[in-house]
C-alpha cells in the first residue's frame, strides 16, 4: 500500500501542520502537545466545544475547527484516542469562563482520555459537561459490547451544538442540544475495502473481491457481518433500514440525510446511495429537509460509506442552517 | 536478587525492548479484532519512557513507575494508554517510597494495578481484555508470595506465567469490552493484544530480575 | 473492483438524479439529453458559463454549478466528453441574451464535442465564446501531442470566470478572465495507483507496489514516465518544480496554492503535500495568498494528487474571494 | 449484389453486432494508451443506431447514413462521437440520394469520410490514429475500383483488407494526436483503438454484402 508519506510516524504531526499552513486565517495549530484551535479562541462568554479523536479521519475534527462549530480539535495517532495532555491545554485554551464541552466519540479510549482531561480540567476549573456520541446502530448497546460507538452523527452533534454555542446558550444547554442531536441520530456503514493503517502497513482486514463488510466503524475495524456484494440500491436498504428502526421514522418526520463517504469511494457514488436513501425515506413519508453527501468522516481510503438520518425539530434546523465557517463545512459567511 | 530501583529500570528497558521487538506481532493481533494500533502505542509509549528515565533518574521503584504511569498516560493514547497508566500509578502508589520490594509488596502492587485497570476499563474476568492476564497474574504472584516465601523471583515468574496463559486463555473468548466487543462472535479465536503486551510486560520483569 | 452501482450503464444517470435530489435548491437537473443547471437560469444578463467533460471526476463540473461558478455542467459517460445534444440545450437554456462562455478542457473529444455545440448555438443566435483550459505541463504542447491538457486549473477558470460572469462583466471580458486565469496557472499530477473504469472492471494500468506513475491526466491513463516510488516530500518537489518553471514564478509573487486529491488519497496526505509545497514556495520567495485543498477535480477513486499553482494579481484574487454557492465549492453566502 | 439501401441497414447492423463483440477488445486497446472507454462508446453508439434503424426506415443508403452519423454524434462522445459523425456524414453526403453504389462512388464515400476526418482531427497519417486505417482504406478502394471494374465486392474486400492492415500498422507508431500522444513514447507497441475499429466497420461491410 503506497502512501503520500514521508514517514508513518510523522503523518499526523506534518498533515496537521500543512492544514495549519493551508488555513492560517481559520486556525492556531499547537505543536507538543498537538491540537488545533479556532483563530479567536477563547470567544468572548462563549461556551468552548472540543472534540478529538484518533487521526485518518479527516476533515474530522480539525476541519470542523472556526465559527459556528469546534473551538479545538485534538487529533490522536492514526486511530489512536488522544491524550489527556494534549486534551487539557486545547480544553484551556477555549475557555472563555462560560465552560467547555466535549463532544467524544464512545469508544474506551476516547471515552477514558477525555475524561481524565475532564477531571484536570476541573480541578483548574473550569466547568466542563460531555457529550458522548454514539450513533451507530450496528452495534447493540448491551452488556457485551461496549456500547455503541459513535460514527457519522458526529459530524451533526458538532454543527449544531457548535450553533448553539455561537447563539450564546450556556454550557448546560449546549450539552443538552447536543444530546438531542445524538438521541436523534442513527447511522450504519459498509465497508468495500480495507484501510491500511501507515504504520501496520498492511490493511486492516482482508475481504474477497466478491464481498463486503457491513456495520463497521470507522477504524478499519471488521464490521458486524460480512455478506457478498450487492448492487448499490440493495446495499442502501441494507444500511438504511435498521436506522429507520432504530429511530422509529414515522410518516411526515422531517430528517436530514448524510450520506458520507469513507475516503476511497467517488463522490459519483455517493449520491447513488443518496439516491437510493431518498427513495426509501419518500416512500416511508419522511421528509428531507436537509441533505449532506460527502467524505466527512472518514477511514483513511476505506471504500465504502455510511448513512446517516437525524430527525429534524424547528429548533434543530435552525441550529443546521446557521452561519459555519471552517476548512470543511462552510455556508451563510 | 532485590527488587530494587536499578531493577525497576531494567525492567523498563526490557519492557522498551520487548515492545520494540513484538510491535508487529501485537499490531497483527489488534489488526485481527481492532484497530491495528495496539503494537505502535505500546512501542511509543515506552520509548518515551526510556526517554523520559533518561532525563530524570528516580531514586526508588515506585517513582520509576510513576514516571512511566504519566508517561504512558500522555504518550499512548487508545484505551491501552489510560489503563496502563492507572496500572502503574496505582501500582507505584502502593509501592510507596520504599528502596526494595518484598515478594508480598510485589504481589500488592499487581493487585493494585489490576483493580486499577477494572477500576477504570470496568471490565470483568472473562471479557478478553488485559483484566485476563492481569488478574491471573496477580492472583499467582500473591499465591508464589505466601508460599514460596522470600524468593521473589520466584513470584515474578509465577505472575509472569500466569499472565501468558491468561493470554493464551482469551482466544476462545468473545470479547465483551473494548474495540473488539464490536466484532461480537468474530472476536472467537483471536488473542487479545492487551492481555499479550500485559504478558511482555511481566516477562520482562523476570528478565531484568535474572 | 467492487463499486457502489447499480448498473455500469446506469451510473452517470442515477448520480446524477441522486446530485439532483440531494441539491434541489441549488440545480436542475435535465433528463434526455442530460445537463445540470443553475435553479435560476438564465439569469438576467449575466453571461452563461458551461462546462462539461467525462463523468468520473466529480465534484467537477456539477459540483461548482450555481452562484458565482456555473450556470449549467454537461456531464458524459465515465471519462467520455458529452456530445453535442447535451451541450447545444445546456446553453440555450444559460443564455440570457449575453452570450455564453464555453470552459473547455484540452481534450480532442471536448474540443470536438464543444466546437460542433457552439456552432449549432451561434445558429440559433446564441454568442459563444470558448475557453480552453491546458493547464497541464506534464505534457508538451508541442507538433508531437494534442497539446497540453485541461486538469486542476479548470476549478480555478470556473471559479474566476463565474465570479466575473456575476459581477456582470461581458461575454469578451469574462472569456478574457478565463483566459487570463489559464494562462498563469500550470498543474502536474500523480498517481499511486490506477482507477477503475466500471464498464471496464478492471485497473486502467497496472502499477507496481513500488512505482508511481508522474505526469498523469484525471482520465487514469498512464503518465508521463513511471518512477520507482518515493516519499510525500519528494514527490512534491517533482510535481511542483516543473510548475514553478513553466509559469516562471519569481521572488514575491502572490499564487494560489491548489493541491487536489485524485479521489483515493486521504485528505490528511493532502495536507502532507500541501505542507512540502508551501515550504517550497517560501523558500522560493512566492507569497502563497490563497489555498485550497481536497478532492476536486478527480479520476474516480484513484489515488494520487496534483499540485496547481495560479500565479495571482489583485483582480483575480478579488474575483476568488468573490461569493459562491455550488454544491462543491461555498464562501461569502 | 448491389449495394443499396438493404445492404446498407445490414451492414450497419453488423457493424452493431462487431462492436458488442469486440466491445471488450476495443476498451482494453484504449486502455492501454487512453482512457478505457472506446468499445464502451462505439458499443453504446451502435445500439443507438439499431434502435433509430428501427423507428425510421431510411430509403437510400445515403439516408441510412446520415441518420447513423447523427447518432453516433449524438451518443459517442470523446473523440470518436464526432469523428466517426463527420465520416458517416461525409460519406452520407457523397453519396446523394442514389438507391445503388457504384464501385467508384464506394470509393468516393470513403475519401470523403476520410477527408472528413483528417478535416475535423487534423491527425496525418502515421499520428497512430483512425486515419491510419481510412486513409490505406480509401486508397485501396479507389485503386480496386479502378482496377477491378463492376465488382463491388472486390472494392468492399480491398477497403477492408487496407483498413485492417493500416491498423496493425499502428502498433510501432508514437501516438502525436489524441490521448495516447500524451504518453509520448509509452504509446509505442500498441494498437490504436479508432483505427482497430474503422476496421472493424469495413469489415462489416463486406459482411453485409456477402
Ligand atoms: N474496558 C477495558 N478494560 C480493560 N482493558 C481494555 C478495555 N478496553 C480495551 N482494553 C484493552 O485495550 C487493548 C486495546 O488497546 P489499544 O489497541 O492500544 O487501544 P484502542 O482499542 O483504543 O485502539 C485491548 O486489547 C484490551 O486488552
Ligand atoms: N485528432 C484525431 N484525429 C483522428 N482520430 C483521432 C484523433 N484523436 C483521437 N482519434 C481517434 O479516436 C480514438 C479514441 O476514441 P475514444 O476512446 O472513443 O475517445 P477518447 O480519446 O475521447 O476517449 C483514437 O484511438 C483515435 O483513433
Ligand atoms: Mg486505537
Ligand atoms: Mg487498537
Ligand atoms: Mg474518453
Ligand atoms: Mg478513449
Amino acid at each position: 500500500m503506497k502512501k503520500l508519506i514521508n514517514d508513518p510516524r510523522s503523518v499526523v504531526e506534518e498533515s496537521v501542520q500543512g492544514f495549519g499552513l493551508a488555513h492560517a486565517g481559520l486556525v492556531t495549530v499547537s505543536t507538543d502537545p498537538t491540537f488545533i484551535t479556532r483563530k479567536e479562541a477563547p470567544v468572548n462568554r462563549k461556551v468552548g466545544l472540543v472534540s478529538g479523536g484518533g487521526s485518518g479521519h479527516e476533515p474530522l475534527h480539525a476541519g470542523f475547527v472556526g465559527q459556528g462549530m469546534l473551538d479545538a480539535a485534538v487529533p490522536g495517532a492514526v486511530f489512536t484516542s488522544p491524550t489527556p495532555d494534549q486534551i487539557l491545554p486545547a480544553t484551556l485554551a477555549v475557555n472563555s469562563g462560560a465552560g467547555v464541552v466535549h463532544i467524544v466519540k464512545n469508544y474506551t479510549g476516547d471515552v477514558l482520555n477525555f475524561e481524565t482531561a475532564a477531571e484536570l480540567a476541573e480541578a483548574e476549573g473550569v466547568s466542563v459537561r460531555t457529550v458522548l456520541v454514539n450513533d451507530d446502530v450496528a452495534v447493540e448497546d448491551s452488556l457485551y459490547t461496549a456500547g455503541r460507538r459513535g460514527v457519522g452523527g458526529t459530524l451533526l452533534v458538532e454543527k449544531i451544538a457548535g450553533a448553539a454555542a455561537e447563539r450564546g446558550d450556556d454550557l448546560e444547554s449546549v450539552a443538552g442540544i447536543g444530546e438531542r442531536v445524538n438521541a436523534n441520530v442513527g447511522t450504519m456503514g459498509v465497508a468495500l475495502s480495507a484501510c491500511t493503517v501507515p504504520h501496520a502497513g498492511s490493511p486492516s482486514f482482508d475481504l474477497g473481491e466478491d464481498e463486503i463488510e457491513i456495520g463497521i466503524g470507522i477504524h478499519g475495524e471488521p464490521g458486524r457481518h460480512r455478506i457478498p456484494m450487492e448492487n448499490a440500491d440493495g446495499i442502501t436498504e441494507r444500511l438504511l433500514e435498521p436506522v429507520l428502526g432504530d429511530l422509529k421514522v414515522q410518516p411526515g418526520d422531517k430528517v436530514l440525510l448524510f450520506v458520507n463517504g469513507m475516503g476511497g469511494t467517488p463522490l459519483s457514488e455517493l449520491y447513488i446511495v443518496y439516491r437510493r436513501a431518498a427513495q426509501i425515506l419518500a416512500d416511508r413519508g419522511a421528509v428531507v429537509e436537509r441533505s449532506l453527501v460527502g467524505n466527512y468522516i472518514t477511514a483513511l481510503e476505506m471504500q465504502g460509506c455510511s448513512i446517516s438520518v437525524l430527525r429534524l425539530d424547528d429548533e434543530l434546523t435552525e441550529l443546521w442552517d446557521a452561519p459555519v465557517h471552517t476548512a470543511a463545512l462552510r455556508w451563510g459567511v | 536478587m532485590v527488587l530494587d530501583v536499578v531493577w525497576a529500570v531494567k525492567w523498563l528497558t526490557l519492557c522498551a525492548q520487548a515492545m520494540a521487538e513484538h510491535r508487529v506481532e501485537l499490531i497483527e493481533l489488534d489488526r485481527a479484532i481492532g484497530d491495528s494500533d495496539h503494537g505502535e502505542n505500546m512501542d511509543r509509549g515506552f520509548q518515551a519512557v526510556l526517554d523520559k528515565l533518561a532525563e530524570a533518574a528516580p531514586e526508588t521503584p515506585g517513582a520509576a513507575l510513576k514516571l512511566t504511569a504519566m508517561t504512558l498516560m500522555s504518550k499512548v493514547g487508545g484505551a491501552a494508554g489510560p489503563l496502563y497508566g492507572t496500572a502503574f500509578l496505582r501500582a507505584a502508589a502502593a509501592l510507596g517510597d520504599s528502596a526494595e520490594i518484598e515478594p508480598a509488596a510485589w504481589a500488592g502492587a499487581l493487585a493494585a494495578a489490576r483493580d486499577g485497570i477494572v477500576a477504570r476499563g470496568k471490565a470483568e474476568p472473562g471479557d478478553k481484555t488485559m483484566v485476563d492476564a492481569w488478574t491471573p497474574a496477580a492472583e499467582a504472584a500473591r499465591a508464589a508470595a505466601e508460599n514460596g516465601g522470600p524468593d521473589v523471583l520466584t513470584v515474578l515468574v509465577a505472575a509472569a506465567e500466569a499472565a501468558e496463559a491468561g493470554a493464551v486463555a482469551t482466544d476462545p473468548l468473545m470479547a465483551r469490552k473494548g474495540r473488539a466487543s464490536y466484532l461480537g462472535e468474530r472476536s472467537i479465536g483471536h488473542r487479545d493484544p492487551g492481555a499479550a503486551s500485559t504478558a511482555l510486560i511481566l516477562r520482562a520483569a523476570v528478565g531484568a530480575a535474572a
